[in-house]
Parts: structure tokens; sequence; C-alpha cells
């Protein structure tokens, strides 16, 4: 195995919900709940799972742009949690995230010069030379040009923002890149133009990348290895092949059976999942997916289940196993 | 410079919008017509505002005294004039007090939340929980009736709506990922209050504060005809107004000259008020 | 007549002060009679104000302006476009219903959801109000709604998305409508309960013999729903025909692009098949055919001259000059 | 639900304490002293130190306070410097007519803001609503004191009609009660009806835009119950909240209405003893019409709770 450049462990975030006569904090929303995983140098790591599973929740609590309750994060020895404000925001030129929405992740009334220069010159000591020359080449290698560094965002179409977007995270030079759903806003015909843009450059920049989706095709196809995530707890982790080939838990089977196929000829015999996701507030004692299983088990629950390694780097909690 | 630059091009682009909306159009020349006679007041003015004209007591309108005379034979056009540039100076100075306090109060309560939100909206909730008329006059009452403190009272009593504004504005603009964007690049907290998110809620606030002054000069206007605003023998359109009604019968035109541009001077803010608001604002036009 | 409802060169245009835009332009098609058709297309092609012109649900500034909407029940037929407020009151919610894409936002914040599933029957019956409690009751069981009771007397905000989203189809079903528009009915919900959605929607289809309009940008939504297909790009139709075609026998350079695009995704050794450029403005479209700049088989003509819609082979229709005279090159 | 309605009114408990505070602490602002303003400043040393022992000025600042708020919880607000009588059954007198005041610009003021509102979405970008618009932006430009003696001038030169003189109250003579409120009670209402009319439109226009109001359609309702059943029912959300403001603010903000048509309401009580510098009376009833003020509020938000059944989940402003 190579090395992990992004050790996390134990990662839990609870949002306290205030409620009652006194406004007191009397339960929590769990959105992540113990969760560990490890991203190896120029690997793109994908988590994946469905609305309000804890994905998006773990990436920001990585960069700390939400601050975790509890857990380890490690990135390349440096313990982030415990870093003060001000060394964080000089990791934050090493670890950068691209955003799902880029209509909103974008500020209106900069334009794509300032967007891009404004990285460089918070985290670097740079002339106005050198930071032009940055932007330019950098405007350039997202597939832009030059003459649209004097615009601003609200003149760009969805896919032409998300490319702006892309370009001020990787400027400062990022080691590890956390891509938030970066291409759920976009059209079918402009998702795999930011996707190949994306492919590229990671392996032109040799940028490592958690990339977070809820789209099984466009995981499979992007990602070295995948950690299945529901009600805030990985169900499964492993090599990205493995898992889709041979998934063992029976979230990610039947999460891999809705997918739509696109062959009309191929009527999938579904399994489909009955009932809907548990609240994160109250979930279920014992395993956190036994109200939709169908391999439901007394033990299930009792007990929630831990990830156990069953087989080579392919590790799943179920009790089944 | 570049700012500056950036700042003249987004006025060009505002006042564009306003021209082109009637409202825009007929409320901008209504505001400029209050500066101007503001502003020229001793150059447009036919008589000193204090000269009693002994022999024209309550005289009407004539081609001496363009709106007629007063009880004490003052020349009701020239305390008109100046009365334009006590309302003006009223409105324009307590909204600077309002604006500026509610700004930056607005700012700290929106982007910080917890404990510094929590005290902020407390004290506004608290100012919030007069009648706006009503504490205003309290205030000056209690500071002494005269121009500077009516313009303190009206400041502290526009601010819990500014205040509210800034902060509702900080909120939503908070949510935008941009905001958690800039953090991402590490940018420190001042930095992202100063690029990110004070110029994207300029548009409400600009929009706030044209209507405030409307108020303002409205809230003058109430506290000077109730006798706590501008003291005799500055010209106050109120007092002026309040005065009138002694002699109704006699001397009508002293209520209508007075009413007459308290009325169109609120109208016109208003209508810029309006009209700045749908072309800074778009998503607000219905 | 086996068609519910045909559709004749309908044009939808924006109409705003002084200026016109047109959105929808020509389009024609028919839905069979308990037949589903499917149209597919990104988001500003016109798919969705074409269902809502169905219903004269457009509002200001949209306006169909040109064309027939004609639907024919079996006894008679009426044009939509013409009928007057009273006749599509009637076919609304009793003849033809709607499902909508968001389902958070399609309910009534202030009432519940009895009060709105009633609603449709107050509407259009005159049941009295046991009567209308026991079918709502009914239909949100056959929804699969669990403990219907208590959900029914609950306000939209208390409920998630997939349940939401049972409440409206179950409020389009309760009158046994005889066409079903779906607007995206699962784009907003989770993978798993689209799954849960799309199984309800086929099984309901079959046991009520309605006929289906579903509206997608997911060319798997269509492939798991649907008999015949259109595809919409900028305002036209640019390829239709039954799903066979669309998906096996692809014509339209645009069809294969977004099929591609997605199947390219199983492949990991190729570059991800791209459509280059951006999806073009309503009002901006260029001369000649509006795909011609993304498309990588254009030519000199395609510039030129607009393509018209070409029949290549029964029922397979195709808007492109590649298929110029029956020259089918596929 | 309930919990909610009891922390409504536990939030009283705070705000109550910092408008007493304030209050007394703007009191403090005066300048010079309150018995050299009783006495006049050459008064007898002896006479001065007796008033103040007598009206606590004497202790310290909040023992003073403590004091004062303690008796006004009891509904004791102190005597009239002028008058010596007792504050609160004086506030409690007034405030009836007031409310009456109130009341009644308030009703005329629905009466012709909502409906003209509706109207003005309605025909949306037409000349009715061009003229609707026009109006109800005369109402909230237009002082209510202008519009006020802009009125009786009218009135007075053009039907002769002079507004009656003398109060009488409610219940010992109506006809002439009446008589005398009804004028002040409708240029209240007019000069309201404005900002009501505005918010109606404005929020009947939002609602119509809503996703929900497109399934209604689609279920087959006719425009009628689109309009009455569904989307009045949700633009009354912000209308209601405005309403409240306004009556709040009416409550204690007459003061100038009733100071021209010399109504002896609570805002001509405040008037009286700013102008008499009767400080007692003045802190008084300021405190009491905030107490209303707030209450009024406090009601309006939980009204909300009836049709709104959203509401008990939002927390906070």
């Amino acid at each position: 195995m190579s090395n992990p450049i992004l050790v996390v462990e134990n990662l839990r975030k609870y949002f306290p919900i205030k409620e009652g006569i006194f406004n007191r904090t009397k339960n929590y929303v769990r959105a992540v709940e113990n969760v560990s995983f490890s991203v190896n140098e120029r690997e793109t790591f994908a988590i994946v799972g469905e609305s309000g599973c804890g994905k998006s929740t773990t990436g920001r609590s990585i960069l700390r742009l939400i601050e975790p309750t509890s857990g380890n994060v490690v990135y390349n020895g440096i313990d982030v949690l415990a870093l003060s404000n001000k060394e964080l925001r000089g990791l934050r030129k090493e670890i950068q995230i691209i955003f799902q929405n880029p209509y909103s992740s974008l500020n209106p009334r900069m334009t794509v010069k300032k967007l891009l220069s404004e990285p460089l010159e918070n985290n670097y000591k740079l002339g106005q030379k050198e930071i032009q020359e940055k932007v330019e080449s950098m405007i350039d290698k997202v597939g832009l040009s030059r003459k649209h560094l004097d615009r601003y965002p609200h003149q760009f179409s969805g896919g032409q923002r998300q490319r702006i977007s892309i370009a001020r995270s990787i400027i400062t030079n990022p080691k590890l890149v956390i891509a938030d759903e970066p291409v759920s806003a976009l059209d079918v015909s402009i998702q795999s133009q930011i996707l190949n843009l994306l492919m590229e450059l990671q392996k032109e920049l040799g940028l490592t990348m958690i990339f977070i989706s809820h789209d099984l095709n466009v995981v499979r196809r992007i990602s070295n290895r995948v950690a299945v995530m529901y009600l805030g707890s990985i169900a499964e982790i492993g090599e990205t092949e493995d898992i889709f080939n041979t998934p063992f838990h029976p979230y990610t089977e039947a999460l891999l059976s809705a997918v739509p196929s696109l062959d009309p000829m191929v009527k999938k015999k579904r399994n489909i999942l009955k009932g809907e996701i548990p609240s994160p507030i109250n979930p279920p004692i014992g395993c956190v997916f036994q109200t939709r299983c169908s391999k439901v088990m007394d033990i299930c629950k009792k007990k929630r289940p831990e990830l156990i390694e069953i087989d080579k780097n392919h590790k799943v909690a179920c009790h089944l196993y | 410079m570049d700012w500056f630059k950036t700042l003249i091009k987004e006025i060009a682009k505002v006042i564009k919008g306003l021209l082109k909306d009637k409202v825009g159009r007929i409320g901008l020349i209504g505001v400029l017509i209050v500066i101007v006679l503001a502003l020229g007041a001793p150059m447009i003015a036919t008589h000193d505002v204090t000269e009693m004209f002994a022999k024209s007591k309550l005289k009407p309108p004539s081609g001496d005294f363009l709106f007629g005379t007063d009880d004490f034979g003052r020349d009701v056009f020239s305390r008109i004039i100046f009365g334009a540039r006590v309302s003006l100076k009223v409105g324009i100075i307590s909204v600077g007090i309002s604006a500026t306090s509610g700004f930056i109060l607005g700012i700290l309560a929106g982007y910080y939340e917890g404990k510094t939100d929590g005290i902020i909206m407390g004290i506004m909730d608290v100012l919030f929980a007069f009648p706006s008329i009503l504490l205003a006059l309290f205030i000056v009452s209690v500071l002494g009736p005269n121009l500077t403190n009516t313009m303190i009272a009206i400041g502290i009593v526009s601010t819990p709506v500014f205040t509210r504004t800034v902060r509702a504005s900080v909120i939503s603009v908070k949510s935008m990922e941009y905001i958690t964007s800039a953090k991402s690049i590490g940018l420190s907290s001042i930095r992202i209050i100063l690029k990110h998110v004070a110029p994207n809620i300029l548009a409400p606030f600009t929009v706030q504060a044209t209507l405030a002054l409307s108020s303002a000069i409205l809230t003058e206007a109430s506290l000077s005809f109730l006798g706590l605003g501008i003291q005799p023998p500055n010209p106050s359109w109120g007092s002026m107004l309040s005065d009138s009604r002694k002699y109704m019968e006699l001397a009508p035109w002293l209520a209508i000259a007075p009413s007459a541009f308290i009325i169109g001077t609120i109208l016109s803010f208003n209508l810029l008020g309006d009209s700045l608001r749908d072309v800074l604002d778009p998503k607000f036009k219905l | 007549m086996d068609n519910i409802l045909e559709v004749k060169n309908l044009n939808i245009d924006i109409v705003e002060n002084k200026s016109t835009k047109s959105l929808v332009e020509n389009v024609s098609f028919n839905v069979k009679r308990k037949g589903s058709l499917g149209i597919v297309g990104e988001s500003g092609c016109g798919k969705s104000i074409t269902a809502m012109s169905i219903m004269q649900l457009l509002s200001h500034p949209l306006k169909a302006t040109k064309g027939k909407i004609i639907f024919n029940d079996g006894s008679k037929s009426i044009d939509m476009r013409e009928a007057n407020s009273n006749i599509m009151r009637k076919i609304r919610g009793k003849e033809i219903s709607m499902i909508f894409q968001e389902p958070m936002t399609a309910l009534d914040p202030l009432f519940t959801i009895e009060e709105q599933i009633a609603e449709v029957l107050k509407f259009h019956t005159d049941l009295k109000k046991v009567e209308m409690k026991k079918l709502v009751l009914e239909m949100l069981t056959k929804v699969g709604i669990p403990q219907p009771q208590r959900i029914m007397k609950n306000y939209p905000h208390q409920l998630s998305g997939g349940m939401l989203q049972r409440v409206v189809i179950s409020m389009a079903l309760i009158l046994n409508p005889k066409l079903i528009i779906a607007d995206e009915p699962t784009t907003a919900l989770d993978v798993t309960i689209q799954a849960q959605i799309l199984e309800l929607i086929n099984d309901l289809r079959s046991s009520y013999d309605t006929s289906i309009i579903m509206i997608t940008h997911d060319l798997g939504v269509i492939a798991e729903t649907c008999e015949d297909v259109i595809v919409f790009y900028a305002g036209q139709i640019v390829e239709e025909g039954n799903i066979m075609d669309i998906f096996h026998n692809t014509s339209h350079p645009y069809t294969k692009g977004l099929i591609n695009a997605v199947r390219s995704l199983g492949d990991k050794e190729t570059e991800l098949f791209t459509i280059p450029g951006t999806v073009p403005v309503a009002g901006e479209f260029s001369k000649g055919c509006r795909f011609a700049e993304r498309c990588g088989e254009a030519m000199a003509i395609c510039r030129e001259k607009e393509p018209e819609l070409m029949e290549i082979s029964p029922g397979h229709n195709t808007r492109c000059w590649l298929y110029n005279g029956g020259d089918t090159n596929v | 639900m309930r919990a909610y309605i009891i922390r409504r009114f536990l939030t009283l408990i705070p705000i109550l304490i910092g408008i007493s505070l304030s209050i007394f602490l703007i009191m403090q602002l005066i300048p010079g002293d309150v018995v050299s303003g009783m006495l006049g400043i050459e008064a007898n040393p002896e006479l001065r130190a007796n008033l103040e022992k007598k009206l606590g000025l004497d202790r310290p600042l909040h023992e003073q306070y403590l004091s004062w708020i303690g008796n006004a919880v009891k509904g004791d607000f102190g005597k009239s410097f002028r008058t010596d009588k007792e504050i609160f059954p004086e506030i409690l007198s007034r405030f009836k007519i007031t409310f009456q005041l109130t009341v009644m610009a308030a009703v005329i003021s629905w009466i012709i803001a909502i409906p003209l509102g509706i109207i003005s979405a309605l025909k949306r970008n037409t000349i009715i609503d061009g003229i609707v618009r026009f109006i109800a932006l005369l109402g909230v430009s237009v002082p209510n004191f202008a519009f006020a003696t802009l009125s009786i001038l009218f009135l007075s030169k053009v039907f002769k009609y002079y507004p009656p003189v003398g109060y009488a109250g409610l219940f010992a003579d109506p006809a002439k009660n009446l008589k005398i409120m009804i004028l002040p009670a409708i240029i209240l209402g007019a000069i309201m009806s404005g900002s009501i009319m505005r918010m109606t439109r404005s929020s009947l226009l939002e609602v119509m835009r809503q996703d929900f109001i497109k399934t209604i359609r689609a279920k087959g309702a006719s425009e009628k119950v689109v309009l009455f059943v569904h989307a009045l029912k949700n633009a009354l959300i912000p209308i209601i909240t405005l309403i409240g403001m306004q009556i709040g603010s009416l409550l204690g903000g007459t003061v100038v209405t009733e100071q021209i048509f010399s109504i002896p309401g609570l805002g001509q009580m405040v008037l009286t003893g700013i102008n008499q510098r009767d400080f007692p009376v003045v802190q008084g009833s300021i405190l009491f019409i905030a107490f209303v003020y707030v209450v009024i509020n406090i009601i309006v938000d939980i009204l909300y709770t009836y049709i709104d059944p959203r509401i008990t989940f939002k927390v906070g402003r």
C-alpha cells in the first residue's frame, strides 16, 4: 500500500438541536458517526451516499469548514484538528475544496481575475506580474480563454462557472482536493466535460482527490477506492471495482440496483428498498440500516456492526459477515 | 483607484436603471429638486427667514411674497426653502448615524452569531419595543428639544431597522457557498467581511437607507409639529404646519405650502426607494 | 382515434413588453391511449413548459402562441389551447393530472395532506365528507404510505420528499385520470427513493390503464418507464421514435452524445465522451441547425439551413442533415 | 405548541427589563435635576431635601430603579408632580380612549386596504393597479398630521364642516363620541392602509408565484378557490405581522392625531406630561405603552401558530 496522505479516525459531528421552553440543547443531529478512512497519495477516493448520509459533512470536517465534534484528522503528519486558526489558514492552500453549486460558490461581485488572484494574494507573497502569469496559465488550463478574465460570474454558463471554481481551487497548488458533488448541478452534456477536466488536472498536477457524490456511475468511473455512507456511518469501503462488482453490504447492493439502466432491453431484477432513511436525530439502535434491510437479523437490532476486512482492502459493516 | 472606478461604474449603472423606470425618474427628479432647494436656499429665498414685515401679516400669496406671509409677517416661501435645508440636514445626519451604527452592529450580529448576536439583537429588540415616534419624542424631551437632539433621537430610533436589515442580509449572504469558499482559501474573518460579505449586502442596504431618509424627514416633521423638534425661529415644515392651524380660516395657504413640500419630499424619497429596490434587487420585482 | 393527446405545431413564446422570444418551436407529438411517452432534454430545452402548456398552466410572460393541443377522451375531442377556463377546470385533476418535480414545494404548506387530496374530490365530485375521507385513505394506502390515518393529518413540512411525492401521486390518481403528466417526478429524490417511486408509477399505471407523459433529463428513467421517446434540444424536437429506435438505433448526434456521455462512464480505458460547448440560450440560437456548433459531424449545410424533422424509418424521425433523403447511415 | 407559547411569553421578561431600564436610564439624562425643575433653582434647600426624600431621589440609582419597577409591577406608577393624582388609573382610563380610536382606525384601514391590495395584485400592471399603487404610496408618504390638517381645511372650506369640540365618552354619549372619533379614525385608517395595501399586493403576488399554486390549479380549482382559499391564507402571514406592528404603534403613537383633535387619550397624556415636565407621568405612560406594544407583538406571534403549522419549528427571530 502506498503511503496515506490523509488519515481520518473516528470522526464525529453532532449538530445540536435547540428546543423546549429554554431553548436548551436536548438532542443532536448525528450527521457523522465514527467515520474512519485513509486516503493515499495521488488516488481518487470517493465518498458515495444519498442525501443526509453525512458525506458532505465529512468532507467539510476535514477542512474544518465545519468543526467536527470529535475524532482525528491527520494530514501529512499534521494533526489538523489541533491547529490554531492561523495555522489552519496556512494549511488551506494545501487542501482545497470544489463546491457543488457553481451559481452560489462564486462571489457575484468579483471578476474572474479577482476570483483567481485572491487565493494567491492571500497565501503567497507574489508580485503583480507573477500573479498575472499564474492566473493566465490557470485559465488556459481549465479551458477558458484570457478574454474571460474581466467578466463576472453571471456572464458564464453553469459549466463554465464550474471551470472557474475549479481554477480557483487549484491555483494555490494544493495537494489534496475535496470535490463536493462537483457535477451534480450540471446538465448531462456538460457533466462529462467537467469530469474529463478533473481527471486531466489530477494526472497533470499529481493531485489527491476526495470525490463526494451521489451518482454511482460517476463514482465508478472516477475513483480508485470508495466508501459507501449511510446515515452518518460507513457501510462499506474498498477498491472501486471490488465494491461495484461484488458488493457485500445489503445497502450497497440495493443502491447499485436502484440506478436505472440505459438499456431498455435490460429490465433489471430490482432490489427495491422499502421505507425511508430514518431521522439522524434518533438513529436506530444497532445497525443503522436495519429498518430497510431485507436480511435483517436479531443481532442487527442490538449491536452496531464494526467495519471488518473480509477481502483484501475491502471492509464492510454488517453482521452477515 | 480600481475600486473607485468600479464604484463610479456601478453608480452610473444604477442611475441608468433608475432613469429607465418611470417611478425612478419621478423620484429622482423630486429628490434632486429638494437637494437643489436645500443647497441653493440663500440664493433662491427672496427674503430673510426671520425678518418680520409688520405691515404684511397673513398676506395671501403675491408677487412679493410667493406663498404669502405668516402671522408674524414672515415670508412663507423663504421659510419653506430654508425648511428644505433643515429637513434634508436632519434626514441625512440622522440616517448617517443610524446607517453607520446599524451597518456595523448588523454585520457583527449576523456574521458572528451566538452571544454577540444575542446581545446586539436584545438591545435592538428593546428599542424596537417602543413605537418609534414615541421613543423619539421621549428622547428629545429628555435631552431638550433642538436640532442636534432631534437628529440624535431620530438616529437612535431608526438604528434597529438598519441592524435587522443588515443582519438578515448578512445571514443570507453567509449561507452562500462563496463565503465557505472564501474561508477555504484561508481568508481571515475581517477580509471575508470586507471583501465578500459587505459588497453583497450593499443593495438592500442602499434601499433601506433611501427609505429611512423619508421616514427620518417624516419623524422630524412630526416632532416639530408637536413643538418638540426644531425650535423657532428656525424654519421647519412641521412647525410651520402646526402654526398654520390657528389661522386656517384666514390664511389657508399657511397650511398648504408646508404640507405640499412635506408630502412631495417624502413621496419622492419613497418613489426613489421603490425604484432602487427594483433596480438593485431584481428578484423582488413583482 | 387511438391517441389520447395530439399536439400539433405548438409554439411557446416569452412575451415581455415589446420583445418576443421563442422558447418552443413547432412541436408536434402524440400520446397513445394507455401509452407512455418520454420527453427528454436538458435544462431550458422547453420540455417542462411544453408539459405546462398542455394543461394551460403557463403563466405570464409565457404563452402558447400557436398550434393545437387536442385531448380526446374517446367520446369527444377538445382543443385545449382554445378551451375556456370552465372546460379546463373540469379536465384538470379529473381527466389529466400532473406530478411535479419538487414535492417539497408542490403542496400548500398551510393545509393538511387530507385536505389537499380531498380538494380534488371536492372540485370534481359531490361526495360527502365521510366518503371523501374514505377515498383519501384508500388512495394513500395504495401509494404505499405507512400509517395513512396519521399521515393524512400531517402538514407537508412534516413529511420527507419521498413521502410527499407519494402524496402528490395519490392526488394525481385519485380520480383515475386518463392522462398523467409527470414533470421530472424523481429528480429531487434520492436514487433508492427514485426506484420506489418509478416502480409505483409503473404499477399504478398498469392497474389504472392511464397514459403518461414522463418528462425528465435522465435517460435511465426514460429507459425504465417509456415506450415512446421524444428528444428536445433548444426548443425543438430533434429526434423521436420508440424506445428501441432511440436507444439502439440512435440517429441524431445530440441523442448519441447524451447516451454516449453516460455509457462512456462505464469504460475506464477511454476518455469520457463529451458534447463540447454549452447549451444555447433561448433567443440566441444560431442560423441553421441549432446543434451545429456542438456537433462533431457538422457539415457546411448545417450552419446554413435548418433541417426539418425527417422520417428515417417508420415512426422514427430525426432533425439532421446527415439523414437527408433517407440516407440512414447508422 | 404550548411550549412555544410559554417560551414566547418568557422572552417578554428580558425585554420588559430592558425597556424599563432604558426608560429609567434615559430619564437620568435630563439636564439639571428634577427637583429644581419642580421648585425652581432658587428654592429653599430644606424644601428641596424634603421633596428629594419624598421622591426617593436621595437613594442610590439602582435602589431607585428597583423600587420604581417593583411598584410598577404592582400597578403603582406613582403620582403626578402636577396634579398629585395616581398615574396608573389615569393611564387606564385614557388607554380606553386610545384603544377605541386604534380599533376604529384599524378596521377602517383593513376595509380599504385588503380588497384594494388584492385587486391591485390581480390586475397587475394595469391602470387600476397603477392607481391603487399610487394611493398606497400616498398612504405611506403623507404624514398623518398633514393629512389631518388638510382634511380639516378641506372640510371646513368646502362643506363648512367643523370637527366637534369637547370630548364625550363612548358609553356616556355614544352619538357624540362617534361624531368626535370618526374623522380622526378615518384619517389614521387611511394612512395605515397604504402599507397594508402594498404588503397585500406584494405578498399575494409572491404567493401566486409559488409552485403549489400550480398544483392547486392542476387539481381543477377555480381561480376563486386558488385566490381565497389558498393564496390569501398564505399571503396573510406577513400582513398580520404588519398589522400587529401598526396596532402596537398606534396604541402609543396616536400622539399627533389626539393632539390635533383634542382627544384625551394616552398620547395626549404623554405629550402633556412632556410639556409640563411631569416626569412620573411620562415615565409611567411610556412604560405602559411599550408593554402594550410588546404584548401585541406576542399575541400576533401566537396567532401565527394558528395559521401557519410550520411556525413552532422555527426558532429565534
